[in-house]
């Protein structure tokens, strides 16, 4: 490992003041507004996600994966990057759409594939990218998002690093190790987060980066502040060092009931500084549950998508005759015309 | 997303495993971390120790190199392939490793082995999970591809598969409908005439085959033949062929995007020799051109009024 | 093992892929560790700065995976593919991270990216280099497949490609036979009419096409027209049912395993659009069902003589 | 690394005399005979490679990929391996048919496909497996053959251990980290062997390994004395032990014209024992040159296969259909039968 781990007590210490540095440019530093919207978000992102739990395995989710345990982490990581740092995930995307200012309906509306999701209900669960957000769709194959971020840091932009946010299910993939071996050779200006799980062994990810060349630190991801210390840091090197560097941060997954260990830990510190009283606490709290309500109820008025959804937007460009094949199918749920319509004939 | 999906047949294939590896020495079962935990293999592993029914890693391409080990020292291994992403992963090995490897040896080597591998859509299973890979698979020579139905109990394919000497992906349908009563007499290569007709074939594999039938009932009174086709490679031109020698008329239904799929190589078969019997076009009843979307999972693939739509254009024709 | 390959036209992808970088800024070629060293990237390297022709890793699927995140952020890779073992290592991350991209989001999300994929057998080429890609490549719903030929020169498909909009795998046969004339207004979608004939249409796509010409003109005096398919996937159903309904007859050739490939495809679309028109069968004329061997490529693809014997026996039907 | 890497000095002190130990069973030390066994082999497979590299890029073989710079290092490690033990190779398979008994001209022959050659001209050059000398056919996937060797190794025999016998173009897949990790988590008895090159860097193979949690040892390759004792008596752990090892023999893999570093030192050494002088190097370079010469004859009088091998064997049991079909093609050459023949109808 190339830098020591930071413990939350460093972290602490390099605090600012509410005055202090703009946010989200890279500069080092966190104010106390920040840490209450990466708590708000965190606690937000797990409301979501236990309503959405909740609905996993009905007839309206068939699976759900959230970022249980990884919430505060999550969303203390995104809060250090720029908005126009293009971000591509394995998965478990609400913490960073969330703190990126994505609608928690809009969430809901994409993961339960509603006739108001984006994708009009085509897309697995949570796996939808968000554009505004500059969030890219999540990729299934093991290691590929990884592969994608460096591909982006190779533009070189001058104004945003691309990010790779995975899970430790990527380690052992061959397009993770592809992914930090072309990383180190184009210089490419990626950030690459890795979430490990405490209880499964931490390290991996920092001594698989060291053996390609990259640089790389361990992140005890319970410690929302010192992941935020340290995204940022990175961050700030990717992009005026011009060469790639990865975080890992080792969190605490387990699947209990509680609030996650990073927002317990954020929460009471927090509390300790006074910034987060009883009444504002409370307040949240009740802010949270009503955003979650009504992103439920908007998306149980929106439906499912109807069949005319499944036809259209395969590429750019259909040929005439695709277009027809299309537009047939998508009105024959309703009107098919039999073999004497023409645009029936020998479709069905 | 309300109609849940048929469960595969485990009871079936769970049977077929315990009988194969109580039988068969050289049989060992070989899955991912979890194999034990899986319907068609609870208790296995107790009863079996552990050389014969192994936890592997949680990678199809591994699994299948592994495989191939086993099988090119004279086991005969039956690797699970249900609980993970799926084959694509595996799609370089197969085609390199696995298949080619009898003929590139000119019948000096082979590595026979069993592939268990979900295939279709169903509710809920999505792009990623809802995969076709007999549009895959197909296009490797030396690979057997066999695929189970509400007629067809993966029990049986199992059976031949390990009796046969050649790599077989056996494929299970993600939702075949409710198993028919009991069949006998399985071969690996047979297409099986499972209602009898005079006015129109309906050729059907894996899921397509429940909706076959059902469409054949009704259509009645018009004598709807259907047609199982068990092997997608290689397809039994033979009973494929008298079938639509004896109606003059074929529908191909097929729970995978249209084009460039096993219904081509059907309707291609028919064009190539048994045109001078038809008297309707080949009809294909398929998916849309495109991945299983997570939704519409119902308008997706191949229903009974999309068939009985068919049937009709080509009766008319 | 005699005839040697005809080489790539290298100079027609050399030059458009110059015309291409210089043009457009968003173009990135990005390929193996030894790019710079290969015909149709001579000098680009020098040209250019690193950031617009870059040497990456020599693995396939790591290269789409890198040039998918160039595409979704704006830039249009054009993949170079022709150094490697095969795509075959790739086709987990086409079939999930990049054929169905647009589809799945609906069209919010696309990653137009042009690969350079060999195909196709070749003297020497043999079982792992002289794969044909083509019959998995089309299975991917959102990926285009075009292929270059004699006639259809791989820089005027690249430049339609990189204008399209989609992934696009362009395929360049190992061995395409002499290129002929100059083409202009090559479509990435549209069949080309090569030869103008009115009792026999043959279809050929890559390599086939120059074996296709050369037996229409041995043919003679029968008058056979010849399509080049150019698009595979999708297939140019439109210029293809035109052709075969004006000539009652199809002979459809393919440089690779005759099963489960692009003819039948071909062939079933005939089947079901064109039926009627029909006055013979639809033939194949492709390799065996089998890897390319090392030796007897010459007997293993497609020859004038094999297209012949197709032409007599569906003229005399 | 578990153990210290031998110098052939530590290896020249464990030679056994010509009394001493049966061969090719897993007990340590070496003779003269072998030593001179050894020194033969490479030079045969040298000479042989020699001959097939002049002829690749001709018409009669398109390309070859010979075991250059590390013939003596193979075929050391294949004589310490027992005649039962089943072995699986990405390529370079000359040392090891060599070193067990493989007749030249079958190597010959298998490399240029000629109509004597076992696969009767379908498979690549070097790429067939000879069943009589337990060599299972190369595989050109990156790391498949460290998976299948893993797999064979399952079936843990008393009397064999299985073998895979890779190269440094192995080491970054996917298929050999899983090979690594399968073996651990299985106790497979397998031993793997991988060839690294000096210029290029040596011990990542070890350091794989055990990350992966194997025993491993980085070996001079081109200590051909030191590579044969490693190798046996990695062997002899795996089969009494019952888990899998690695061995990774580090080569001078340079394209240099002379016999290679490990064929010289091991000759130098013969030599200094007063086991090789003039007249018996003279003789078994002559006898080299006889079984080549003779072996490329046979070649060229076998000439390549006719157009009926093009056909069969794709499966164990053909259908009735797919004989019929077989069978025409495989007599169309010479006799096609017009649209008029019943075999020929829509056969062409
Ligand atoms: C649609 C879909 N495809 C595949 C899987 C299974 N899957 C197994 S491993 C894996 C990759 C997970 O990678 P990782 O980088 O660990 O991300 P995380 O688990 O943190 O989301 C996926 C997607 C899934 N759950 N859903
Ligand atoms: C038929 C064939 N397919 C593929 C390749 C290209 N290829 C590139 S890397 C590689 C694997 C080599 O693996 P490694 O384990 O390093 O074996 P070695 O190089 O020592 O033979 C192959 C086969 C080839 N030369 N020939
Ligand atoms: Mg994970
Ligand atoms: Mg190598």
């Amino acid at each position: 490992m190339s830098r020591a781990s930071r413990t939350a007590e460093d972290a602490m210490i390099r605090l600012i003041d509410d005055r202090g540095a703009p946010l989200f440019e890279g500069r080092l530093g966190v104010s106390r507004t920040e840490l209450l919207e990466i708590h708000r978000v965190a606690a937000l992102t797990r409301a979501l996600e236990d309503a959405l739990s909740g609905l996993a395995g009905g007839p309206d989710l068939p699976w759900y994966v959230p970022a249980l345990g990884e919430d505060a982490a999550l969303v203390a990581a995104a809060t250090a990057l720029g908005f126009a740092d293009p971000v591509f995930s394995s998965g478990r995307m609400a913490p960073r759409a969330l703190a990126r200012g994505l609608a928690a309906a809009t969430w809901i509306h994409s993961a339960l594939g509603t006739s108001a999701s984006p994708s009009g209900g085509r897309e697995a669960p949570g796996f939808a990218g968000h554009p505004d957000e500059n969030l890219f769709p999540a990729s299934a194959t093991p290691g590929a998002a990884a592969l994608s971020a460096v591909g982006a840091g190779l533009a070189r932009s001058d104004d945003a690093v691309a990010v790779g946010v995975l899970g430790w299910g990527s380690l052992g993939s061959a397009a993770f190790a592809a992914a930090l071996d072309a990383a180190r050779r184009t210089s490419s200006r990626v950030l690459l987060v890795v979430v490990t799980s405490k209880s499964r062994g931490v390290g991996a990810a920092v001594a698989a980066a060291e053996t390609a060349g990259l640089s790389a630190a361990l992140i005890d991801g319970d410690d929302p502040v010192a992941v935020r210390d340290a995204v940022a840091a990175a961050r700030a090197r990717v992009r005026e060092e011009g060469r790639p560097e990865l975080v890992e941060l080792a969190c605490r997954r387990e699947m209990d009931r509680g609030p996650s260990a990073g927002r317990r830990r954020l929460a009471a510190f927090l509390e300790r500084e006074g910034a987060l009283g009883a009444e504002l606490a409370a307040e949240i709290d009740r802010a949270i549950r009503g955003e979650v309500a009504s992103a439920l109820a908007a998306a149980r008025a929106a439906g499912g998508p109807g069949p005319e959804a499944l036809h259209g937007e395969l590429r750019a460009r259909p040929s005439a005759e695709e277009r027809r094949v299309a537009d047939a199918f998508a009105r024959f749920g309703a009107e098919y015309g039999g073999a004497a319509d023409p645009d029936a004939r020998f479709l069905v | 997303m309300t109609r849940p999906a048929a469960t595969l047949p485990a009871d079936s294939l769970r049977s077929a495993l315990e009988r194969a590896l109580e039988g068969d020495e050289r049989v060992i079962l070989l899955g991912g971390p979890h194999l034990a935990e899986l319907p068609h293999a609870r208790g296995l592993a107790a009863r079996f120790d552990g050389d014969r029914v192994i936890e592997g890693p949680d990678d199809e391409a591994a699994l299948i190199g592994l495989a191939r080990g086993l099988a090119l020292t004279g086991r005969r291994p039956v690797v699970d392939l249900t609980a993970g992403d799926g084959i694509a992963r595996a799609f370089e090995t197969l085609a390199r490793d696995l298949a080619p490897l009898r003929y590139r040896s000119a019948g000096v080597f082979s590595a026979p082995m069993t592939l268990l591998v979900p295939q279709g859509s169903a509710p809920g299973a999505g792009p990623d999970l809802g995969a076709t890979p007999e549009s895959w698979l197909t296009t490797l020579p030396g690979l057997r591809v066999v695929c189970a139905s509400a007629a067809t109990a993966p029990g049986a394919l199992l059976e031949a598969s390990l009796d046969g000497g050649d790599p077989v992906a056996l494929l299970l349908p993600r939702d075949g409908g409710a198993p028919l009563a009991a069949d006998d007499g399985i071969a690996l290569d047979a297409a099986r005439v499972l209602r009898s007709g005079t006015e129109l074939t309906l050729i059907a594999y894996g899921g397509a085959v429940a909706t076959a039938l059902d469409a054949a009932d009704a259509a009645a009174p018009h004598a709807i033949e259907v047609l199982d086709l068990v092997s997608l490679a290689p397809i039994d031109a033979e009973t494929l062929l008298a079938s639509v020698a004896r109606t003059g008329r074929a529908v191909v239904l097929q729970d995978a995007p249209r084009s460039h799929g096993v219904a081509a190589e059907v309707a291609a078969l028919v064009a190539e020799r048994a045109i001078e019997y038809l008297e309707a076009p080949v009809l294909r009843v398929a998916a849309p051109d495109g991945p299983a979307p997570m939704r519409l999972e119902e308008n997706y693939r191949p229903d009974v009024a999309r068939v009985l739509r068919a049937i009709e254009q080509v009766l008319d024709f």
